[in-house]
């Protein structure tokens, strides 16, 4: 069982396609929360989805099915290291655009305390005292 | 090239110093101005003709020249100028920013009719335009607030569509300086030239206050700071004629080549301008009759007297061209001392309300000798330099054909003599008010300007042959049609001739015999009082009104309602609040406030965007 | 020796050394930023002779980190119009941090402070970096410490407002990484350069070019107020602190614009219908901007139109780039807008001080309560009208003569309608500042005396605009050389990349 | 004598001779309206009587010098505009100025009269002033329709070309191709002349002679010899423009044919409000006018 579930997974069946369809499936998730929820934490988190979607996507490029970590040992060392290993610049990428998405929740939570204390409310319909 | 330097200096420098030393000092700020005027007169006068280049621009060099007709008009610049600055000596309540703003401005004009390029041309537009604007702003806003955004909105579609025009010019002929635009202008299609003078004359026709271009200029005019009202309605206007000149007769000089665009022996340019000249002309008098305030009047009647120029250049041959030149010098000459006129008015009693005023023939008569001077020109006596530009521009008119302009022309002339008679009979006529008892005559500063505005009015009046000599001289060296039949003291066209001598000294003889006349019947007996007139035995006391003077013409009024009532005016009002609709309209959709609403439309784009990919072919 | 890296290192090391500053006295942190950028400024004047030293007249030199040569290390360029972007961004700095002087930051002051440089940072490292991803890098630095910034009043409003900023200018970016992930995706680089040369070759398909453009576009769209994106920038410019709105103007903006135009003229190339877009998007957004402001009664959202307004008049610029003409007027337009809008709104900060009124009516008259500091607003207000004897006009100029040059007559002579609005609200106001006397409560506001150094500040801006409104030349070669990186790919490339 | 110096003698005769003529044109004026309203009228002589009585009159009242200067104004404008009129084809100084200029000389006179009015501030007076003016605005356009058809059908606006155009008997009065500007033109001096229907300036019952209303003494009389020169000048014109000039008796006795049209329109009609006046001047005659000066455009 748990062999077909592998075979049903390995790339010969779905391919990478099954990372960028889930990096889409992603955005799309946090695009909806984003659009549709009204509560300013879930439009936060409807950022973060979004964000993973890309990174997901970001990483799903560098990725090569069957080969190894970017991280140079001995037995690399005696081939071309540049055949066996992953793309690393994309992991690269991606751990700072992680750490820039985690700035930018971090920003958005703390104004969303600042907009409850001085509103009374996170409906993002009733926020807009700033308009025309 | 020094030369013009210093006289960019003289002016900007002037600006500068009256700006800056002008609050410590009034006499200063007067002082500056008028020393700064005097002394650019002195170094244009030594400039001679010439070429100037000034490297401004990524290197490029921007020309300045100076031909016969910027002579022609940048005396004329200058000598009502130089009556400003005089004027102003009496007028220290102005800041010293109007001061500052009025010597860019003159620099401004006097840069355009030098300017033989299209970038020097266009800043030197611009900066005219922009100091107008503020010295209306410097003179106190609150009741001017209107005026002053409807004139700076409309001076600066004004600009924008002088450069449209001039961009496309550019842009067909890759040249920017007026010789090289003029020799490659071979190369533009119709099309295009067509557009490009059609927008340079509409452009050029704003500040012109063409008709339906016209609405700013009445409100403009009449709420300039007083003293600067002659120069901004006699020279700024002038600003838009010479801009027609050369947009139509220089740089378009071969539109009048392309068949398809002659109607009636001219091109079909001039034939909508002798028409938009006329109507401007007749219905700007037709409004000027029904004005209650002096200044308003004046500049409907400004309004109207442009429009006479439209319609000579719209003619377009020797006659029409030295008519507008010709008319061009004799209004600024005559509405600079009408409006001189009236701010002394002004000085003098604090209103221009022609109902609150009257019967100060008494107590100012030189004010009064010389609005009668103006009255003169203006309404196109024989003797002034009024009837002389007014009498060719008729003569062009019939000569070309153009009937039914010409019929109107005439009809707008007659309307001045009406509005010109309420005007000085309200001021200066009729019995005194109770509050102008005490009223003095202007101080030296203004009758000095009168009389050195009323020489020039009697001399091209009485010779009128020398006003068309120096207007034959700048069109020949434009290579257009000059008349050529013409002596010191007469003019001969085809139709007929006029001598402005001869028509003088018999006038000065019939005043002659009529003194004679006069002085053979009886003794005449000193009138008692105000009151003491022919009322058919009632007896009236001082406070009883006898000045007849508002709605003045209220029975014409009534029978040409219908026609007053079509006002550009209000369609353009209708316009703007078509654009204040859309303006709220647009603010209340993008910038709702909503965060999640900004997400929607950033979210719509990118599907927009996104989905028209998909037509791109690989 | 000195680098371009510079530029960006000090900065870095200021700001995070604010607290410490902080610890020795509690008035030390004040003078940091104008410390910080008075030296970035003075390097960046140091580097301009040999940026227009060589055969073109400029030259572009690569400034390599870590020792990794591009296309592999990240790079920094430093070329005219980099050096062009980042001049404007210290310039407005300088004079923004001269007003912090004068201005009390909410508590705590040092993490204010610290923001300060870093959005100014950030927005330096963009016009400089020379690799994609590095751009973004920094552009989050600068929209983060933007949003922070905009927030940092914690009143409400600037919640409110730094939220807007944060949910748009967060997706917007996010947008750009995805541009970014795309490109990597089907070109295996980051370097600017080495992007451009496989564009330019026909390596990637047309339709994830354009899908690029789509996203660099709308992502980048939200730093430089494109029509749809830049509902936060009235919100933003009204709730934060006046050096604040003066940075995101003048500097901020301007990032995002160098980055649309870097990413779009030298990676993409124009020659792929680019330039419709810009176009569309400019004209749009200048109408909308400017019909905006039209009757607007808050000067802060008035001016805050007015520069959605200006910002669509520079992108409609970009977009008649067919003919260098409109690039260079946009680049210029760029510049003045920059300085013009800082001025403003540096002057309007002063003219409201101990007031704290920002509407039409309860500033009426400032113009007789302070008026050199008005006088100083209506420069700004001139220049930004296009007036002559103003650096406006010529920028305005250029790019009308540019847009009908490049064959847009429509879109010059719409643009122009925008201009015509535009002079209609700035004479209102104009009329507001000088027409009427002041109330009691604005006579008895602080004196713009007590406010030397942010006039200084302030004047040395003014400066500028009619230094360069009389004599345009004196910028313009600038400009030239700008135009010149901007559009000419291959000059780019093989200054990057050596000569191939 | 050399004919310089007849035309010397003539300058200064002819003034005093149209004046004379004038003057019986007014008395025969009145004679004829009394005659046809069954009266039996003053004598023919009687305005000569009136103006040698008027100046002969001591202390009139005097409101200012414009006042004074008005009337004198009004007669010598009048004077100069009879010397740009060819009478009896003697062309005078009309060498020097063509009909516009005539046109534009006729207006000084009653110019100073309105300045004269204007000072005496009788408010009667300025409102007939104000008619006049008006009536002016009306008859204008006409009498410029009718001029400009004329100009038109000759190509020249010299008097004298015009009557040389004319010579060689009826036939060839330019009244009979110019038929209707010279009705439209005929329309417009009845307003010149200001008699019936278009009296509103002085109407008598209204505003109390109008202008008239401060004058009296040698003022009033300095103003009747301006009206009896005015007669003569405008019928003049229609006279030259129309009817062929002619030698001097001729001249005058067409004008005063002219004047006499006049008078029997102005014996039967009563008179319009001057807001009727002004319009149907603008409707009938401009329209009359104009119709004949399209039909000249066409035809030439």
């Amino acid at each position: 069982m748990s062999e077909a579930i592998k075979t049903f997974f390995s790339p010969s069946v779905l391919g990478p396609e099954i990372f960028y369809g889930s990096s889409v499936a992603l955005f799309l998730i946090g695009l909806y929360m984003v659009l549709v929820k009204k509560n300013l934490v879930k439009i936060a988190i409807g950022l973060t989805f979004i964000e993973s979607g890309v990174n997901l996507f970001l990483i799903s490029i560098g990725y090569v099915w069957g080969k190894t970590a970017p991280i140079l040992n001995k037995t690399l060392m005696m081939g071309t290291p540049s055949k066996e290993v992953v793309d690393p610049v994309p992991q690269a990428l991606v751990l700072t655009a992680i750490v820039i998405g985690v700035a930018v929740t971090a920003m958005a939570l703390s104004i969303v305390i600042v907009i409850h204390d001085k509103y009374g409310t996170l409906n993002i319909s009733k926020i807009k005292e700033l308009k025309w | 090239m020094m030369k013009l330097l210093y006289f960019i200096g003289c002016f900007s420098g002037g600006a500068l110093l009256a700006f800056l030393l002008g609050s410590f000092s009034p006499l200063l700020k007067k002082f500056i101005t008028f020393l700064a005027v005097i002394l650019g007169a002195v170094l244009f006068a030594t400039m001679g003709t010439s070429t100037y280049q000034l490297s401004l621009l990524f290197g490029n060099q921007v020309i300045f020249g100076i031909d016969t007709l910027t002579q022609f008009m940048v005396w004329m610049t200058l000598g009502i100028a130089f009556i400003v600055s005089l004027v102003l000596w009496s007028h220290s309540e102005l800041s010293p920013t109007f001061f500052a703003l009025f010597l860019l401005n003159v620099l401004g004009t006097v840069l355009i009719f030098m300017s033989r390029d299209i970038v020097s041309f266009f800043f030197s537009w611009e900066l005219m335009s922009w100091t107008a604007f503020g010295m209306i702003l410097s003179d106190g806003w609150e009741k001017k607030r209107s005026a002053a955004v409807k004139y700076f909105m409309w001076s600066a579609a004004g600009a924008y569509m002088v450069l449209i025009g001039f961009s496309i010019l550019f842009a067909a002929t890759s040249a920017i300086r007026f010789e090289n635009i003029v020799m490659s202008v071979g190369r533009v299609s119709h099309g295009w030239l067509i557009t490009a003078i059609a927008f340079l004359v509409a452009g050029f026709g704003v500040k012109a206050a063409m008709m339906p271009f016209h609405v700013w200029a009445p409100d403009a005019y009449s709420e300039s700071p007083h003293p600067f009202t002659g120069f901004f309605s006699g020279i700024l206007s002038k600003t838009g004629v010479y801009g027609i000149f050369i947009a139509f007769f220089y740089l378009a000089a071969r539109l009048e080549a392309v068949p398809m665009l002659r109607v009636h022996g001219t091109s079909i340019f001039g034939y909508i301008m002798v028409w938009i000249g006329a109507i401007t002309a007749f219905g700007a008098s037709l409004i000027a009759v029904h004005q209650e305030y002096g200044k308003k009047l004046l500049a409907w009647s400004s309004v109207s007297q442009l429009g006479y120029i439209i319609f000579a250049f719209g003619i377009a041959d020797s006659l029409g061209m030295t008519g507008a030149l010709s008319h061009a010098l004799a209004h600024a000459l005559f509405k600079a001392l009408l409006f001189t006129i009236l701010a002394g008015v002004i000085m003098r009693t604090g209103t221009d309300h022609m109902a609150s005023l009257g019967g100060l023939i008494k107590r100012m008569p030189l004010s009064f000798i010389f609005a009668v001077v103006g009255g003169l020109a203006l309404a196109g006596i024989p003797m002034t330099i009024g009837f002389t530009s007014k009498w060719i521009i008729y003569e062009a008119g019939i000569n070309g054909g153009y009937i039914f302009p010409t019929t109107l022309i005439f009809a707008a002339s007659t309307a001045a003599f009406l509005y010109y008679y309420r005007f000085v009979y309200s001021i200066f006529l009729g019995p005194l008010h109770e509050e102008h008892q005490n009223v003095k005559e202007v101080p030296a500063t203004y009758w000095i300007s009168y009389i050195l505005l009323a020489i020039p009015i009697f001399y091209f009046g009485l010779y009128p042959g020398k006003l068309v000599g120096i207007i034959s001289t700048i069109l020949q060296s434009y290579n257009l049609p000059a008349l050529t039949t013409y002596t010191a003291t007469s003019v001969t066209t085809p139709l007929g001739t006029f001598n402005g001598m001869v028509v003088g000294l018999g006038f000065g003889a019939a005043l002659i015999v009529g003194l004679i006349v006069y002085f053979i019947g009886g003794r005449v007996r000193k009138a008692a009082s105000q009151t003491d007139k022919y009322l058919a035995g009632e007896v009236v006391t001082n406070e009883f009104e006898l000045h007849y003077s508002v709605d003045f013409y209220r029975f014409l009024e009534r029978k040409l309602s219908w026609l007053l009532k079509i006002s550009a005016q209000k369609f353009y009002e209708f316009i703007g609040e078509l654009i204040r609709f859309v303006a709220d309209i647009n603010r209340k959709m993008f910038f709702c406030g909503n965060g999640q609403a900004y997400l929607y439309y950033m979210t719509i784009v990118l599907t927009i965007l996104i989905l028209s990919i998909w037509r791109i072919k690989p | 020796m000195v680098s371009p890296i510079l530029l960006i290192a000090i900065p870095l090391f200021m700001a995070f050394s604010v607290p410490i500053w902080g610890l020795i006295s509690k008035k030390l942190p004040k003078l940091v930023p104008f410390f910080t950028f008075a030296i970035t400024t003075a390097i960046l004047v140091s580097l301009l002779p040999t940026l227009f030293s060589g055969q073109q007249g400029f030259n572009l030199t690569s400034v390599t980190i870590a020792g990794i040569k591009p296309p592999y290390g990240i790079n920094l360029t430093f070329g005219p119009a980099s050096a062009f972007f980042a001049l404007i961004i210290q310039l407005v700095a300088l004079a923004a941090s001269l007003y912090l002087f004068e201005y009390e930051p909410p508590e705590p002051a040092e993490k204010f402070y610290m923001l300060f440089i870093l959005v100014v940072l950030g927005a330096t490292g963009m016009v400089l970096t020379g690799d994609i991803f590095n751009m973004f890098v920094f552009l989050e630095i600068t929209s983060i410490s933007s949003y922070a910034l905009t927030a940092i009043n914690k009143t409400g409003h600037s919640a409110e407002a730094g939220f807007k900023y944060l949910l748009l200018g967060s997706l917007g970016s996010t947008l750009f990484l995805l541009g970014i992930a795309l490109l990597y995706g089907s070109l295996r680089t980051l370097n600017m350069a080495q992007l451009s040369l496989y564009i330019h070759q026909g390596h990637l398909d047309p339709k994830v070019l354009m899908a690029v453009v789509v996203l660099f576009i709308v992502g980048l769209g939200v730093e430089a107020e494109l029509l749809p994106l830049n509902g936060w920038v009235p919100d933003a410019y009204e709730a934060a602190p006046i050096p604040v709105v003066s940075i995101l103007s003048g500097v901020v903006a301007k990032a995002g614009l160098y980055a649309l135009a870097r990413v779009l003229y030298t990676i993409i190339g124009i020659e792929t219908g680019v330039l419709n877009l810009l176009l569309i998007f400019g004209i749009l957004t200048l109408l909308s901007g400017e019909l905006s402001a039209l009757r607007q009664k808050d000067i802060r959202r008035l001016l805050a139109y007015s520069s959605i307004g200006q910002m669509g008049l520079i992108i409609l610029a970009l977009g008649g780039g067919n003919s260098p003409m409109a690039m260079v007027g946009g680049l210029f337009q760029a510049f003045n807008h920059a300085i013009a809008k800082g001025l403003m709104f540096l002057a309007l900060g002063i003219m409201a001080a101990g007031f704290n009124k920002w509407d039409m009516e309860s500033l009426a008259g400032v113009g007789k309560a302070k008026p050199y500091t008005t006088f100083l607003f209506t420069i700004g207000l001139l220049s930004t009208l296009g007036l002559p004897l103003f650096s406006g006009f010529w920028s305005k100029f250029l790019i009308i003569f540019g847009l009908v040059h490049s064959g847009q007559v429509v879109y010059a002579a719409l643009a122009l309608i925008g201009s015509v609005i535009e002079v209609v609200y700035f004479a209102r106001l104009l009329g507001y500042l000088y027409g009427k006397d002041p109330s009691e409560e604005l006579l008895n506001s602080t004196l713009e005396s007590k406010k030397g150094f942010a006039l200084l500040g302030m004047t040395f801006l003014a400066a500028f605009v009619i230094l360069i409104g009389v004599y345009p030349d004196f910028i313009t070669n600038f400009i030239l050389g700008g135009t010149a990186e901007l559009v000419y790919k291959s000059f780019y490339i093989s200054s990057i990349l050596g000569g191939i | 004598m050399n004919a310089v110096g007849l035309n010397i003698t003539w300058i200064i005769f002819m003034p005093i001779l149209v004046i004379i003529i004038g003057l019986f044109y007014l008395g025969a004026a009145r004679k004829i309206t009394a005659r046809i309203q069954n009266r039996y009228g003053p004598p023919i002589y009687q305005n000569i009587i009136d103006v040698i009585k008027l100046f002969s009159k001591k202390n009139p009242t005097n409101h200012g010098v414009m006042f004074s200067l008005g009337p004198v104004m009004a007669f010598s404008g009048m004077l100069i505009s009879l010397l740009f009129i060819p009478i009896g084809n003697k062309a005078l100084l009309s060498f020097n100025g063509d009909i516009i200029v005539l046109l534009y000389l006729l207006v000084i006179a009653p110019l100073g009269m309105a300045l004269g009015v204007g000072e005496g501030g009788n408010p009667m007076g300025t409102i007939g002033i104000a008619r006049a003016l008006t009536l002016m605005l009306g008859y204008e356009v006409v009498l410029v329709i009718s001029i400009i058809s004329v100009i038109l059908y000759t190509g020249s606006a010299s008097f004298m070309e015009i009557i040389k155009m004319q010579s060689g008997g009826v036939g060839h009065w330019f009244i009979w191709p110019l038929f209707l500007s010279a009705l439209a033109m005929d329309m417009a001096l009845q307003g010149m002349l200001g008699e019936k229907p278009f009296d509103q300036p002085v109407a008598p019952h209204e505003v109390a002679s109008g202008p008239m209303v401060e004058f009296g003494g040698k003022y009033l009389g300095l103003l009747q010899l301006y009206h009896a020169i005015g007669i003569v000048v405008e019928t003049g014109i229609f006279v030259n423009l129309f009817l062929g000039g002619g030698t001097l008796f001729w001249w005058f006795v067409k004008s005063f044919a002219v004047f006499f049209v006049a008078l029997l329109i102005n014996a039967v009609m009563p008179r319009f409000r001057i807001g009727q006046a002004f319009a149907f001047f603008w409707t009938y005659p401009a329209a009359i006018g104009l119709i004949g000066l399209i039909l000249v455009a066409i035809l030439k």
